[in-house]
């Protein structure tokens, strides 16, 4: 087994945490992974994203040109990736940001209003959470409490108080894209 | 009567860093919430009247982007 | 809140300021507020009002400003980290009558760049060196700068700079006025527009001592990283007031006889 | 110790102390950065040097210093700076001590960009400085194995009084993967015959690279080769992969050699018998294997994020006795499996000839492109 | 013009100057110091650019500057030296623009000695500096070589702007010859096309080496290589003695080679059919030469003062078609034709075989002697 | 003339001087009167006193000095050209109880070594430097130094040095004395005996500042090179009072309150 | 009385360089023209009586070349 | 024809510029010639020595281990390069500075007070002529005249003055070399 999940957004989303939660969970399930940023000199405003790359062997190349998941959390990334995924892949949209439907048919594509949904939740630092929680559903490799458990064991002490929310938060995605995937929970 | 005054601010240039606003002894300019530049920022722009062209906002400007004018009076047009 | 109306007189023969001629149109890739823009909008008008937009070849260093080429409408080639200086000498060395300046930080002049800046000043190398001091290393992501303040916190000083092991801050302009090749050194900030005025007027100063031929120019600017160090851009400009200047006070540190005859 | 998700470059840092660095001289540079940030902060919370020196000229030369008192010493940077270093490389090899640097490698020539690549092949293998000298040069291709290599590099350097240099790129700098970090090694100060540490009641001992007298110079040039000699014989390290009924090798180190291991694998899903040699030890070489491979192999692919630098290696060592094709992406463009899948069908499916440059043959194809 | 006994560095110098130098930065090495002090002299009086740098990483960095406006411009130093230009080499390669740099080689590595060597071929010829590039590498063997050469240099570097190094030694530099010098030729400044030389009326011009997309670095890095299959086709230059019926080929360049000459003979004088192959460009290696006579030849053998660089080139050209020994004195000795004669007589007389790297076999022999 | 026959009062217990126990008994390659080697002995001399020989690393140069190691009974490396300081900061950095001090030309020091030697005093470096200002190239056959005078006639300045083209001398000691990390920083002259015993107080000084660990400390001393200058090694002491200390003023450039302090 | 000194000057180290005989209050050395030192230089010699001990040419020498003695005077040794 | 001519001595014994002469004369008579020095870092008192070849061809190697021809002008010279000479060869020795006889038979030795005459001719910088006119009576590739020219040629113009002295030295070690070697003037 390997698979690739691309996270792509604007620099302050928390993309690169999103993917290193990921990278914690597989990790902490026993799989190999590699966790890999687009990096560049420092400038405000520009776009970021980061491959993670979970196998049950030895992982070759920790990039993909066409990775069979991934999350978008701005148009931008939107348009960029959409035609790279690969066919019965499954997409992340973060619908907050994106004023667009789908153009592709032959994936998978959930929209998802993070942005709303993290401030009602009550911080919108919590966006990130959200749309891993929904990418769970097209990745049964990691499951939601192997999540889970990788954020209590990874995130900063200072952060941990919010734990409770970023569990909630994972849960939201989850189960909306659960629904939208139609597959019995 | 003070100087009347006016303020472009290119879309094009415009980081919405704020300086301008800080620097504006008239307090008329602000960043404008309605509005996002290509770029992504809110671009500043007057917000109310009192302008005098005093260009102070271009001096600390560090994109370039803003072009000030001032009103002629009739006596600076004589002078 | 209605939007106001653009009034008639708002027309180009009633421009009281517009972006320079010497700039290209392409929006700079700096952080929002960052300084840096403000010197180079300082370096556009002067190169407008003197007329050496089409005779003037820039040297870019390595630093945020790597890309100062791409901002100014004149002959521009990037030289290696530090060796701006050395660079400019041998395009001033072959093409004497054009304007050659070098823009660098304090990274690129102070530190790896040491040698290259103290011997063009020493050789009085007839060129203008315009100093941009943010006391950090911006590109690289906010590492110590020999000009960093003691105490300072940055991503290789994270406990503060240590005098003890990490050195104290160099006063550059100070030390390159020491030399006998300098004509005019000085140091001016950014920080608010009245200090931005003179600091225009240092660069044109120092832009006339090249044409004259009266040697070594620089202008070292107090300039903010409101990205590195982490603050909004008008706080930064406050921190230049408050922490930058106390360590670095503004002032003209050689003006040689022959320049003084000019100004 | 537990498997942790670590930065390339953070976990060679922090190996690097583990395995008992006593002093770290550099100046930052991307992709390299997080190693000397790492450093800043722990080296003075153990109470170890640490100094960013005013350049990579300056930090060579404090690493020359050390390198004398007889500590592990060691020194990172990123091309550009690394090409600053040559003539302190150069000292360093010709007064015979040990030393341990890392570069980063980016996009060059010149200012280049930032973005991964191996074009630094040659200046590390062939020795960016002037004279007669060879430095120890390992690829990490994970960063389980950069943590390793760096623990290899301290042991080699000191053995053979020589350099061991760490040639990984941006992207295993970069990437962050799970690996274990050895435990903390207690640092006891040995006193080697050779260090000048200003140690009393003993003759005075001194360490230089001249030799004013060229027949001096001659034997210190022929020591130099016969250590090499004896490094060659023994320190050769390489990793296989599907070998043993391969038909066509695939030959790549570092982050180009674990991508070709992708490609490999969807190729070997189509039937096609190919295997993968990677290099461990770019210098010294495993020539041997490759000579052994060309006896048997049909044809050898030689995969680099480069335009075909360790390529001359393995001609060299090949001896036209089989055919070698080129795959580069050169400038910081990190290849894709699929890319490199598809000149590994291209060769199963084509006459290969041995006269042809390998290089220029692909250098057509590129341009073709 | 007459003939003139006149010092190898006094020559290239002077020769550069008629051949159109319109500035010179330097700073002072032996055995390369008359170059630079006969421009200190003649440079001034000429109305031209003369400067004596801090550094040889200023001196580059000025010559860097300098090119960039589209003149004639050079440097010249000896090993340390120039393995402190090695950044800025990589610079110049990577902003495509002309430059012609002089390497009056010594002993290495580090602070070596002042006597000839031949031991910076890899450095020149592989490239001391990061990236991906290669430079016009030429060897003169005489003062009067040495002197076309340094026209030969200019006219390459601007013809493919790029970096045309003179791989000189102590003993052409420091050796008297009769020679003719070039008339003066008359200095017409050209504005190419690229030159940052500030000219009015024209849109502006920018020169760097960044290329902050992997993709633009990627096409920068082909069209360099497309540029170097044009230099390799068209400006590969060597001199051949003797090889019509030569059974044995002797290859050496610079002052090895010419001393091969007197070895050459005396073993024909004693009935051995040897020729001699003295490469010029070294870079571009005459790789097509050496593979034909690989077809014919009963065996070669390469002679260097170092340890065995060029060799690796003549391997590579050979793809192991015939055996290849190697004879080396590094460290600053200049051989005796005897030496290279009785290496002759050995090859001749004793049963050649292919398998065995050249280099390690004379390293045995040598510490046998 | 009848050869004096030695007295019996010359014996060990009578003697009042005699060879530095720091020194090797190989005698030295400089030329004859080349005041190195009065440089050597005063160091030498010092360690004696200070009984430091079996606790110093020195750093040699590149420059007629690059022997230096040959001569003196301590650990020694010898650094590449110009970076000494560099090299010493590595040592004394992993040897912090050890002394460490360098020794260094003009050429060496102040051309090519320029950032390395700043950038050790910036730090505050507790390394001792000593600088032999000959205001020449010894070792490559007499070149211009940036210390050489002005209309100075060198070999790579064959018409005097041109101020214009090839710059002015520089005062490293004035220079190095502007960096807050310096202690000690003074102008020795050795071109008489007085001159000389001062020059000695003086470097003792500088390893005293080094053992309390006060920072940098460097002793520069004008020096002779008869060979080069084309004098007698007596007239080029002269040559240095005359024509050296006008451009050079000995004295103390920078001793620091806690210097002050020990002294 | 003026204090009674002596020196011995090292044929191994002396380069004849005439500092000393320059520097010598008493005017009492001179070059021994009559010998070579093994690298081939005329040394140094006391020449005439009158050598103080004062040292001072043992300060100027660049070679460490000299050593000086001085006769105790009761005097001193009382002191 | 290649005959290669060794000279040492001191420095200040003017052997460089005797090694220039030959290779002015050979030159100026249509020969190819090749001069060149032992350099070191600027040090006093150290010995000099350089090596001249001449040959009707193409040169080779511009040194050779083993010289026909050699003038030594000094001991340390002459203990160091008596052995290396050609058996047949011609080896001139300054006798002013050499105070043992010939070890080899093998070859001829022409003993000559270079000091001495040069003093009387009243120029004791003229010791290197006379040792190269000594030359000469073995190398009858170049003839006294032409040496003279040389001299004419390349002598600088502030020494021309000097040039008859020089001759006449020339002309002594020559005479006094042929007298020695018993060949017919
Ligand atoms: C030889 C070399 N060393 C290091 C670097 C990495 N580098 C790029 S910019 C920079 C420092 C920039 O800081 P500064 O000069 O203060 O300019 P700023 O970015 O603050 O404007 C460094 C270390 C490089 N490009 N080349
Ligand atoms: C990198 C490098 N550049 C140049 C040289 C040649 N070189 C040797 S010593 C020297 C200068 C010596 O002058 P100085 O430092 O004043 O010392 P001095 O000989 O006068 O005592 C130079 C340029 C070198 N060895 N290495
Ligand atoms: S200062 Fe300039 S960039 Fe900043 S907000 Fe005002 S107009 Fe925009
Ligand atoms: S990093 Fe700092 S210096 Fe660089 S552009 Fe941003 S604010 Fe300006
Ligand atoms: S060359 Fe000058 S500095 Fe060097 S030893 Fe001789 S006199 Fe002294
Ligand atoms: S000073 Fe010293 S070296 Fe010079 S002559 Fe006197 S004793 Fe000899």
């Amino acid at each position: 087994m390997q698979k690739e999940i691309l996270i792509a957004g604007f620099g302050g989303q928390g993309v690169l945490f999103a993917g290193q939660v990921l990278a914690y969970a597989a990790m902490d399930s026993g799989m190999e992974v590699t966790w890999i940023p687009s990096y560049g000199p420092e400038m405000r405003g520009g776009t970021a994203n980061c491959t993670v790359v979970i196998a049950d062997e030895e992982i070759g190349s920790p990039l993909t040109q066409h990775p069979p998941l991934a999350i978008v959390l701005n148009l931008p990334s939107y348009d960029k990736y959409e035609a790279e995924i690969q066919a019965g892949g499954v997409l992340v949209v973060n619908q907050s940001m994106v004023d667009r439907a789908a153009k592709r048919s032959d994936i998978t594509t959930i929209f998802i209003a993070a942005n709303e949904m993290a401030e009602q939740i009550g911080d919108k630092k919590l966006t990130n959470m959200i749309v891993v929680g929904a990418m769970l559903a097209g990745l049964p490799e990691i499951s939601l409490e192997a999540l889970e458990q990788a954020l209590k064991n990874h995130l900063p002490a200072r952060h941990q108080k919010l734990l409770p929310k970023n569990f909630e938060a994972l849960r939201k995605g989850f189960e909306i894209a659960q629904a939208q995937m139609k597959i019995p929970a | 009567m003070a100087a009347k005054g006016w303020i472009d601010v290119s879309d094009q240039y415009c980081k919405g860093c704020e300086l301008c606003v800080n620097a504006c002894p008239q307090e008329v300019i602000a960043l404008d919430m309605s509005r996002l530049t290509p770029k992504g920022y809110h671009p500043a722009h007057l917000f109310k009247d009192g302008c005098t062209g005093c260009a102070i906002c271009s001096v600390i400007c560090p994109d370039a982007a803003i072009t000030v004018y001032r009103e002629v009076t009739r006596a600076a047009a004589a002078a | 809140m209605v939007a106001l109306i653009k009034p008639d007189f708002a027309i180009a023969k009633n421009e009281v300021y517009c972006r320079p001629q010497a700039f290209t149109d392409i929006s700079t890739h700096y952080c929002p507020g960052c300084t840096h823009g403000v010197a180079h909008r300082l370096i556009g008008e002067t190169l407008d009002e003197m007329g050496l937009r089409e005779s003037t070849v820039g040297v870019a260093p390595v630093g945020c400003s790597v890309f100062a080429y791409n901002y100014f409408d004149t002959d521009f080639v990037e030289a290696a980290h530090g060796r701006a200086p050395a660079m400019a000498t041998g395009i001033k060395r072959v093409l004497p009558n054009k304007v050659v300046f070098t823009y660098q930080g304090d990274g690129d002049l102070a530190s790896i760049g040491m040698a290259e800046i103290m011997h063009a000043a020493a050789r009085g190398e007839n060129i203008t060196v315009i100093f941009i001091n943010n006391a950090i290393y911006g590109m690289t992501g906010g590492q110590m700068a020999p000009t960093s303040l003691p105490g300072m916190k940055t991503t290789s000083s994270p406990n503060g700079r240590d005098v003890e092991t990490q050195g104290y801050p160099i006063r550059m302009a100070e030390m390159l006025a020491q030399m006998d090749g300098a004509g005019y050194v000085v140091r001016r900030s950014l920080h608010d527009p009245a200090n931005i005025r003179k600091a225009k007027k240092a660069i044109r100063t120092a832009f006339e001592v090249q044409l004259h031929g009266l040697g070594f120019s620089l202008v070292e600017l107090l300039s903010t990283c409101p990205t590195n160090w982490g603050m909004t851009p008008v706080d930064a400009l406050g921190w230049v007031n408050e922490h930058m200047i106390p360590t670095f006070p503004l002032g003209d540190f050689k003006i040689s006889a022959a320049v003084a005859a000019i100004k | 110790m537990a498997r942790e998700l670590i930065k390339g470059n953070v976990a060679m840092a922090e190996a690097a102390i583990r395995f008992g660095l006593e002093a770290y001289f550099g100046y930052p540079i991307t992709p390299q950065t997080e190693l000397l940030e790492h450093l800043a902060k722990r080296m003075p919370e153990l109470g170890r040097a640490f100094v960013q020196a005013e350049s990579e000229v300056a930090a060579i030369n404090m690493v020359y210093g050390a390198a004398c008192t007889g500590v592990r010493v060691m020194s990172s940077s990123s091309s550009p700076g690394v090409s600053l270093m040559s003539e302190g490389i150069s000292y360093i090899a010709g007064t015979e001590i040990p030393a341990v640097l890392i570069n980063v490698v980016r996009g060059g020539p010149g200012l280049g960009n930032i973005a991964p690549a191996q074009s630094d092949y040659n200046q590390a293998v062939r020795g960016g400085g002037h004279g007669d000298y060879r430095n120890i040069v390992l690829a990490p291709a994970s960063v389980q194995e950069a943590i390793d290599l760096v623990g290899l590099a301290f042991d080699l350097a000191e053995k053979y009084r020589t350099i061991a240099m760490i040639l990984a790129d941006g992207s295993i700098g970069q990437m962050m993967e799970p690996a274990e970090l050895p435990e903390m090694r207690p640092i006891n100060r040995q006193d080697p015959a050779w260090a000048t540490n200003g140690n009393p009641d003993r003759p005075r001992r001194q360490l230089t690279s001249i030799y004013l007298e060229p027949h001096d110079e001659e034997i210190t040039n022929l020591r130099l080769l016969k250590r090499w000699r004896d490094i060659q014989a023994n320190e050769v390290r390489y990793k296989e992969y599907y070998l043993d009924d391969a038909e066509y090798v695939v030959v790549g180190f570092g982050t180009a050699g674990r991508i070709a291991l992708s490609a490999l694998r969807a190729a070997r899903a189509r039937g096609i018998k190919v295997g993968l040699l990677r290099p461990i030890t770019l210098s010294p070489f495993p020539a041997s294997v490759v000579a052994e491979l060309a006896q048997r192999a049909r044809g050898f692919l030689v995969v680099e994020m480069n335009t075909g630098q360790m390529l001359d290696d393995v001609r060299m060592a090949a001896q036209g006795r089989a055919p070698i094709e080129f795959y580069g992406r050169p400038g910081g463009v990190v290849p894709f499996p699929d890319e490199i899948l598809a000149e590994i069908e291209r060769m199963a499916s084509s006459e290969l000839r041995v006269e042809t440059d390998p290089r220029m043959a692909w250098l057509e194809r590129a341009l073709a492109r």
